[in-house]
């Protein structure tokens, strides 16, 4: 019929599927390519590593302790050395891999759902509402983190999961605020305004319309904070109120070989250095998702890609 | 490799003493660098180390001193001399002719105002604890004479008297921010959270010492103290890492005093029999630790109280590292229907003495290896306290608390009541031997008590089990090497700067 | 501005009063004070004469009231360890940490913005890689590791600058360079990225249009504009290093508020960490005003 | 041959995007002379603006490249200048104005700050710039420049804003002006002056004007001579009249025919039953009265325009029939109930028969959802309608029946073309099948051409389901092959209502005549008698 338009098919070009055109857009990115990769072995680690290397990690020596390293005499599980008890550092390190990325996973989760589901309430309820959760957010802000740690551990004892909660608490301000803000924003928009019209529930706009939208934002802002929550684990750690031995993580690794800077550097080095790459390849990836996410920039990485078309 | 510089340290450290003491002493001023910070200077409060360590006979003096060089033992300080009195009072004859830093002459009064204020309810003064279970009255004979009188007796007043800090009559019952005492030293400045100065005074009634002025700092971490007087920014860091004592010219170790142990809750199966509480004891090897994770110089303990202390017991012998040994005791035990599987924790502090994390994780291994099942659990002093303390808490699994106890008074007495008797406070066992033992050797005098005291060290380790014990240790000092300072057991707690020669 | 500063002024009091509400009473289940005030040797009747003077035997709500009728007129309470005005405490610590604060973020600002901005300009050149791969290193290096690297090279190994303490100009070096890595870091890439918007703006094309030099183009149409996001993310960090650096102030042993802070909560002097969250948390607050205005004077659409 | 002043030869520049390179402009040429006035007309993807952002050297590189052609300026070829010389020509030699000032002005600056730049970017004293600047304000009709400089853009209406850019571009007298879309943001009124502004200064300086724009009207009513372009090339040139009375191109003819306006308009029918009776609605946002009683009727199966420019309240109308916004008072009594008195309950019943076609279709759906999730969310929010099996084959259906065809079903929005989604939104309206749409500015986001397929659309909807619109725009010719009714607006009030002839053939109000008067003709004849009656 004369209608089915003239405007035809230029802009109708059939588009890779998601997940391709993200694979494309990773491949763009070196940097973003190599902390990726990174990140999988780190999570291979994780789930491995006790299994593989959890008996050689415990295993005590006291007359082989601070062990240098680049020993090859020794086989190459000690390649990066031995630590106060002589155990093996590499070994360590990798057993600690899953302590530290679950600790640090599970609290940027704890956070990033608690503090994304106050947000959307805190933008989409009434005024009073949002104005409890507001203020809130500032008392949890304003609460030094170290007290929190104190307090919990004190009342419910040192543990992993505790460890978790700590550390979740004090982030989830930062993820009720970036969803507020953007609640607030997108409920303004005119596809949520069509879908009121269309009758659609409270629920129903908040989920399906808005909370998609808000996700990349949240996926960039979680990478991001992933990192950060490592840092405050280890700092926690170093002041001797996170993970206590015989559990270790890399925070506490550091914080156990510092006395030995002076004449063991590398007690604390190895670990410091794993950290910084982990830390550094989340920020990598947070940043490559940022411009990935978004259709504005997207074309810088999609240009470099390989182009097609 | 540390080990022989350590050693080193040692003869280098003692063949400097001797060589160069007593050439001509030069004077002037010094900085020391110390671990943590005084928040208090009040004297009745100088029994606590971190501010004994600055206060102590420098700004404010006892009656009494305890000789921690030699084997003089309780030497007259503000007091020339002293008697018991038949019916078991003390008579102290005080030094004439001493001035306050305030200017106020020094009498029996002050004595007799010193004692009122520690034993007040309106301050909390740490040195009432010494005198806990007696009634004290003081009677002020003439300026400068005074009787002390003690419900029940007490033969050892005149080294309690070494823990008492003269104030002048004119103190308040309040903490004061500004000690003055009779001591070589007055307070000139003191910047909270950056340091402290004590000068010389003139109208001090003892001879000049060389160390005119002496400026305190603080840094928590040891490298860091080290570093300090490594870079001449200190002349002297009481405590340092022993990673860090590696130049024999100014490292020195010394028997810091301080005893680690384990304090066994023998209220709880298992650890309620005695065989397995001896299995323990086989299935550490304390040795392994020296040199390792445990200074070369430190000793392996068989009491609670360091070698130099009264009455200590050399025919007691540490039990040998016998995993076999350990074994056994545990099949008999459990054939005896001790409950010998169920986990035990080990409770300790962080960072409550250096490689305490890394010795504790040994441990564990250790244990585990003979056969028992151990948790390790780290906690933070507050909490550490609730464990080590009675009340204990209810329904709680059987526990080793991994604690350190200091004893440099050079008397038991300090010591055992809190630790063993039924009473005490972190005592983890009641035996009526044990107390009447306790009672008897706190009421002797001289051999009499020597003789009870070592009675008792024996029945601890060799019958009762009591704890595990684990070393005396040894700290480090670096001492500039313009410095003529040689560290003592009492150091931690006492830093007599009156002692430290400048070359 | 009036009526908005009442607002905020408000909302923040009565956060504060939340905080301090919940600060009180759990701290106070987190063990006993008198414990830790005398030796583990002390009787019980020592350590219950102690809690006696600090009124800690009374329950719970009685205490409080009492802190609160002291409070509203200004009496902070007295630190059990110090046997001192809290509030004395906390405000000579506190200095310290301000000055190191208010340095560290003005070094830190003018230093990320310049990068930022020359970033951005020609984002993707070399410069731009260089610089976002040294701000995301620089973000995510843990401070206390570095400090601990800092004093073992720079004062140990080299005796080029003290190894920590107050009182010379050089002691303040090795704190303010270690602290200022993390912010500079993060605060770099903000610019960057909010620098990298403005500069694709419309009226940056405008100002091409009328030939406007690439310097005014960037510092002057740009830059102000791309301010706003910035001056939040400096607002955070200068708020976190406010509430004190805990971690660096320890290891450098700078009397701030942060160590203070640790360890008054690990000897349980409630007083005083009352005190200083009271005392960091008003500084936070006055300092968010100060953002405030901040957005104001940039951007004339706020204040209208 | 004899020297332009602007001379565009072969020009062809391409982007690097997404999917790969687009040539933006293929080797077009062009030129223009001092004193005359050319248009570049084109649609949305035409590439009608990219040779004058070539001109004004504000491509960024990457993604752009401009692959071919020169650019002379009195013979001087821009591309090749050195960047400082050419950086000296723009502002000075070469001005610029934009579509939408408000985001071309610097928000942060005041527009006096803004406008002296221009001068002493190149050279002027502060003074000197800040006395012209202040002529300047006057000179473009601004009230009150000297308050007027310390301002901000933000505290101008658009049309004032666009008079500051124009005199910011005329600052240096420059002999050529590049205006983008100058009046498409601007109400019919507003667009008239401004045009008429920007000839007068032609006049008085004597510069070229190269004016780029979609509408024919205003081609007819400004321009000399015109070039039409379509997908990056240049199809058609030539002066307005020859190029508007014989166009050679089909595509240009296809633009003369969508223009809007020159149908045969709808007669009054008969009356069916009564739809919807609003009596006296009032809405006001803090001071602002944005609706000051409006009363109106709509029959069954009739078509409602609403014409009015930006503050009249037509959008608030919109909104508050929807229950979008709350009414302060008055009635709307829809089949006997009030609207403004439903229950939660019944107001989710009555979605069903109300439903809305928002001006921006790229904004009004949702991007992540597919064209099925899109259309069938309607039956997820009103399960009664259809049964969950029945769904793929209707939304095929309404697809079909909006001009879409079904296999668009699993494509999302951003793969379409403005028109499209604009189809995609009524067919979602129509999912509901409801007995009143009103479609607030549905068509004014749209390329002419669509304009007229989207319109034509409603219109046969209408004959064929019998539903009724409310038809929201801001420009009369729009509305007037298509409404039965037309109702005026203006600050909140009617100013005329009646049929559709009455309005047009013979409008009572002034207000009524003064629109009528300033919307744009497509034919240059008509225009140039429109501006004799105006002068």
């Amino acid at each position: 019929m004369s209608l089915s338009s003239t405007e035809t098919d230029p802009a109708l070009r059939e588009e890779a599927s998601f997940a391709v055109r993200m694979g494309r857009m990773l491949l763009a990115d070196k940097f973003a390519l190599i902390a990726a990769l990174f990140l999988l072995v780190m999570i291979v680690l994780a789930l491995i590593g006790p299994v593989w290397l959890g008996e050689e990690a415990i295993k005590q020596n006291l007359r082989g302790r601070n062990l240098a390293p680049f020993d090859w005499s020794r086989g190459w599980i000690w390649w990066m050395g031995a630590d106060a008890l002589g155990r093996p550092l590499f070994a360590r390190i990798i057993v600690a891999t899953q302590n530290t990325l679950m600790v640090a996973a599970g609290a940027v989760v704890l956070s990033a759902v608690s503090g994304t589901f106050l947000g959307l309430l805190a933008g989409f309820s009434s005024p009073r509402v949002s104005q409890i959760i507001m203020r809130l957010a500032d008392v949890i802000m304003s609460f030094p983190s170290l007290l929190i740690a104190v307090i919990v551990l004190y009342l419910l004892g040192s543990s992993i999961l505790n460890l978790m909660v700590v550390l979740s608490i004090t982030r989830i301000p930062v993820y009720l605020r970036t969803t507020r803000a953007e609640v607030l924003e997108i409920r303004e928009r005119m596809f949520v305004q069509a879908a009121r019209v269309m009758g659609a529930s409270g629920n129903r706009i908040l989920f399906r319309h808005i909370l998609p939208i808000v996700f990349p934002t949240l996926t960039t802002l979680a990478t991001l904070d992933f990192a950060y929550v490592m840092l405050a684990e280890s700092a926690l750690s170093f002041l001797g109120i996170g993970i206590q031995p015989p559990d270790i993580t890399w925070g506490l690794m550091i914080s156990q070989g510092r006395q030995y800077l002076t004449n063991a550097w590398w007690l604390s080095f190895w670990p410091g250095l794993a950290i910084i790459l982990t830390t550094l390849s989340l920020n990598l990836l947070s940043n490559w998702l940022r411009i990935a996410l978004d259709p504005v920039q997207r074309w810088r990485l999609e240009m470099k890609g390989p182009s097609h078309g | 490799m540390t080990r022989s510089l350590i050693s080193g340290a040692l003869i280098a450290g003692v063949a400097l003493m001797t060589a160069l003491s007593p050439v001509m002493a030069a004077s002037g001023p010094i900085k020391i660098v110390l671990p943590e910070e005084a928040d208090l200077l009040e004297p009745c409060m100088a029994t606590r180390s971190n501010i004994g360590r600055i206060i102590m006979e420098n700004v404010s003096e006892t009656l009494t001193e305890l000789d921690v060089r030699g084997k003089k033992g309780v030497m007259p300080r503000l007091a020339e001399k002293w008697e018991q009195t038949a019916d078991g009072n003390w008579r102290f004859h005080l030094r004439q002719g001493v001035k306050f830093s305030d200017g106020s002459a020094f009498d029996a009064k002050d004595v007799a105002h010193s004692f009122d204020r520690v034993m007040s309810d309106k301050i909390t003064c740490e040195s009432k604890r010494y005198f806990g279970g007696m009634t004290i009255s003081t009677t002020v004979v003439d300026d400068h004479t005074i009787d002390i009188k003690t419900q029940p007796a007490q033969p050892i007043l005149p080294l309690l008297m070494s823990l008492v800090t003269i104030v002048p009559e004119s103190t308040p019952m309040a903490f004061v921010r500004e000690p003055v005492g009779t001591g070589p030293y007055k307070l000139t400045n003191w910047t909270p959270g950056q340091q402290i100065v004590l000068e010389t005074r003139d109208d001090y009634w003892g001879k000049k010492p060389a160390v005119t002025k002496a400026t305190y700092l603080f840094r928590a971490d040891p490298s860091v103290r080290a570093a300090m007087v490594q870079t001449g920014e200190a002349d002297l860091s009481p405590s340092i890492s022993q990673l860090d004592a590696t130049n024999p010219k100014t490292d020195f170790s010394y028997l810091d005093s301080e005893t680690v142990y384990l304090r066994i809750d023998h209220n709880t199966a298992p650890l309620n029999d005695v065989r397995v509480r001896k299995a323990l004891n086989l299935a550490i090897d304390r040795k392994a630790f020296l040199g390792t994770l445990v200074p070369e110089g430190a000793v392996l303990a068989t009491a609670i109280v360091p070698p130099t202390t009264l009455g200590w017991n050399p025919g007691v012998k540490q039990f040998p590292y016998d995993v076999a040994g350990a074994k056994k005791l545990l099949a008999e035990a459990k054939a005896a229907g001790v409950p010998v599987d169920t986990p035990i924790t080990i409770i300790a502090r962080s960072a409550n003495f250096p490689n305490v994390t890394e010795i504790m994780e040994a441990i564990q291994a250790q244990l585990q290896e003979a056969g028992f099942k151990i948790d390790l659990k780290f906690v933070e002093v507050a909490e550490h306290e609730t464990y080590y303390s009675k009340p204990f808490k209810e329904g709680r699994g059987p526990q080793l608390v991994a604690a350190m106890h200091d004893n440099s008074k050079g008397d038991p007495s300090f010591s055992m009541f809190f630790k063993y008797a039924s009473k005490g406070t972190q005592s983890g066992f009641s035996d009526p031997k044990v107390d009447d033992l306790i009672q008897r050797a706190s009421a002797a005098v001289g051999d009499e008590r020597a003789k009870l005291w070592s009675q008792l060290i024996g029945y601890l380790h060799d019958d009762v089990v009591a704890d595990v014990l684990l070393f005396h240790m040894v700290g480090f000092a670096r001492v500039s090497e313009r410095l003529d300072f040689k560290p003592t057991i009492a150091t931690n707690s006492m830093l007599q700067l009156s002692e430290i020669g400048i070359k | 501005m009036l009526s908005f500063i009442r607002k905020r002024s408000v909302a923040s009091l009565i956060s504060l009063a939340g905080l301090i509400v919940m600060v009180f009473f759990l701290s106070r289940m987190t063990g006993d004070p008198a414990s830790l005030f005398l030796p583990v040797e002390a009787s019980a009747e020592m350590k219950q004469q102690f809690r006696e003077l600090h009124g800690l035997n009374d329950p719970l709500l009685v205490q409080f009231s009492r802190y609160v009728g002291d409070v509203v007129t200004g009496d902070l309470g007295e630190s059990y360890r110090k046997a001192r005005p809290a509030l004395d405490v906390v405000t000579e610590a506190f200095v310290w940490t301000l000055w190191l604060a208010v340095i560290t973020m003005s070094l830190v600002t003018s230093a990320a913005i310049v990068v930022g901005s020359l970033a951005a300009f020609r984002s993707g050149g070399f410069f731009d890689r260089t610089a976002s791969m040294l701000s995301l290193i620089g973000a995510s290096v843990p401070d206390f590791w570095l400090a601990i690297v800092a004093i073992v090279v720079f004062s140990v190994n080299l005796h080029w600058l003290p190894t920590s303490g107050t009182g010379s100009v050089l002691h303040w070096i090795l704190p303010i360079s270690v602290l200022f890595v993390r912010p500079f870091g993060i605060i770099v890439q903000v610019v960057r990225g909010s620098m990298i918007g403005a500069l694709s703006s419309a009226y940056v094309k405008t100002a091409r249009a009328k030939g406007v030099r690439s310097g005014p183009i960037i510092f002057i149409h740009a830059l102000r504009n791309a301010m706003l996001p910035v001056i939040t993310v400096i607002g955070d960090q200068a708020a976190s290093l406010l509430n004190g650096a805990v971690i660096v102030e320890t290891i450098f042993g700078f009397p701030g508020v942060g160590k203070l802070m640790i360890d008054s909560i690990l000897q349980r002097d409630f007083n005083v960490v009352l005190a200083a969250i009271l005392v960091t948390a008003l500084a936070i607050f006055l300092m968010n005003l100060l953002i405030d205005l901040c957005y104001a004077l940039l951007d004339p659409r706020i204040r209208h | 041959m004899a020297e332009h002043l602007l001379d565009v030869r072969n020009l062809s520049v391409e982007f690097h995007t997404a999917s790969g390179v687009v040539k933006a402009v293929r080797n077009i040429s062009y030129h223009l002379d001092r004193g005359e006035t050319l248009a570049i007309l084109g649609e949305s993807g035409s590439g009608k603006s990219v040779s004058s952002a070539a001109i004004m050297n504000l491509i960024d590189m990457p993604p752009g490249r401009i692959t071919s052609g020169e650019i002379f300026l009195d013979g001087v070829d821009l591309l090749t200048m050195k960047p400082q010389d050419r950086r000296a020509v723009n502002g000075k030699r070469i001005a610029m104005i934009f579509q939408d000032p408000l985001s071309h002005l610097n928000p942060v600056y005041p527009v006096g700050w803004q406008i002296r730049e221009a001068m002493t970017a190149h050279g002027l004293s502060k003074d000197a710039a800040e006395a012209e600047a202040l002529r300047l304000l006057g000179r473009v009709g601004i009230p009150d420049p000297q308050a007027a400089m310390d301002k901000y853009p933000h505290q101008f209406s658009g049309g004032q804003r666009q008079r500051v850019m124009i005199a910011m571009a005329l600052a240096l007298r420059p002999d050529l002006l590049i205006a983008d879309e100058p009046t498409t943001a601007l109400d019919v009124t507003v667009q008239a002056e401004v045009l008429a502004l920007l000839k007068e200064l032609q006049r008085e300086i004597g510069m070229g004007v190269l004016i780029i724009t979609h509408d024919l009207g205003v081609v007819a009513e400004i321009a000399d001579r015109v070039v039409v372009m379509e997908k990056g090339a240049l199809v058609e040139s030539g002066t307005v009249r020859e190029v508007y009375k014989n166009p050679k191109h089909p595509y240009t003819r296809r633009l003369i025919a969508a223009a809007p306006g020159k149908g045969a308009m709808h007669e009054d029918e008969a009356k069916g039953e009564m739809l919807l009776s609003v009596r006296d609605v009032r809405k006001t946002y803090g001071a602002f009265a944005a609706l000051k009683g409006v009363s109106f009727d709509l029959m069954a199966g009739q078509t409602l325009a609403i014409v009015g420019e930006s503050g009249s309240g037509k959008s608030t109308l919109a909104r508050v029939l929807l229950r979008l916004d709350e009414p302060d008072s008055g009635q709307a009594l829809w089949k006997g109930r009030d609207l403004f008195q439903l229950s939660p309950k019944e107001l989710y019943r009555l979605r069903r028969d109300l439903q809305m076609v928002f001006q921006d279709p790229t904004q009004s759906l949702n991007p992540r959802m597919t064209v099925f999730q899109l259309v069938s969310e309607a039956w997820v929010i009103h399960p009664d309608i259809l049964p969950k099996a029945k769904w793929r084959e209707r939304v095929a259906e309404l697809l079909v029946q909006v001009g879409l065809s079904p296999d668009h079903m699993r494509r999302y929005p951003h793969q379409f073309s403005g028109g499209q989604r604009q189809r995609i939104a009524i067919a979602r309206a129509l999912a509901l099948e409801p007995r009143l749409i009103i479609c607030d500015e549905a068509v004014s986001a749209l390329d002419v051409s669509v304009q007229a397929q989207v319109i034509e659309l409603l219109d046969r909807l209408r004959k064929d389901t019998g539903i009724s619109f409310i038809f929201i725009a801001h420009d009369l010719p729009v509305v007037r092959d298509f409404a039965d009714q037309v109702m005026v607006m203006q600050k909140g009030e009617i100013v005329e209502i009646g049929g559709v002839r009455q309005i047009f053939d013979a409008p009572r109000e002034p207000y009524t005549r003064a629109l009528l008067a300033a919307s744009l003709d497509p034919d240059p004849d008509i225009q140039a008698a429109h501006r004799a009656r105006r002068a």
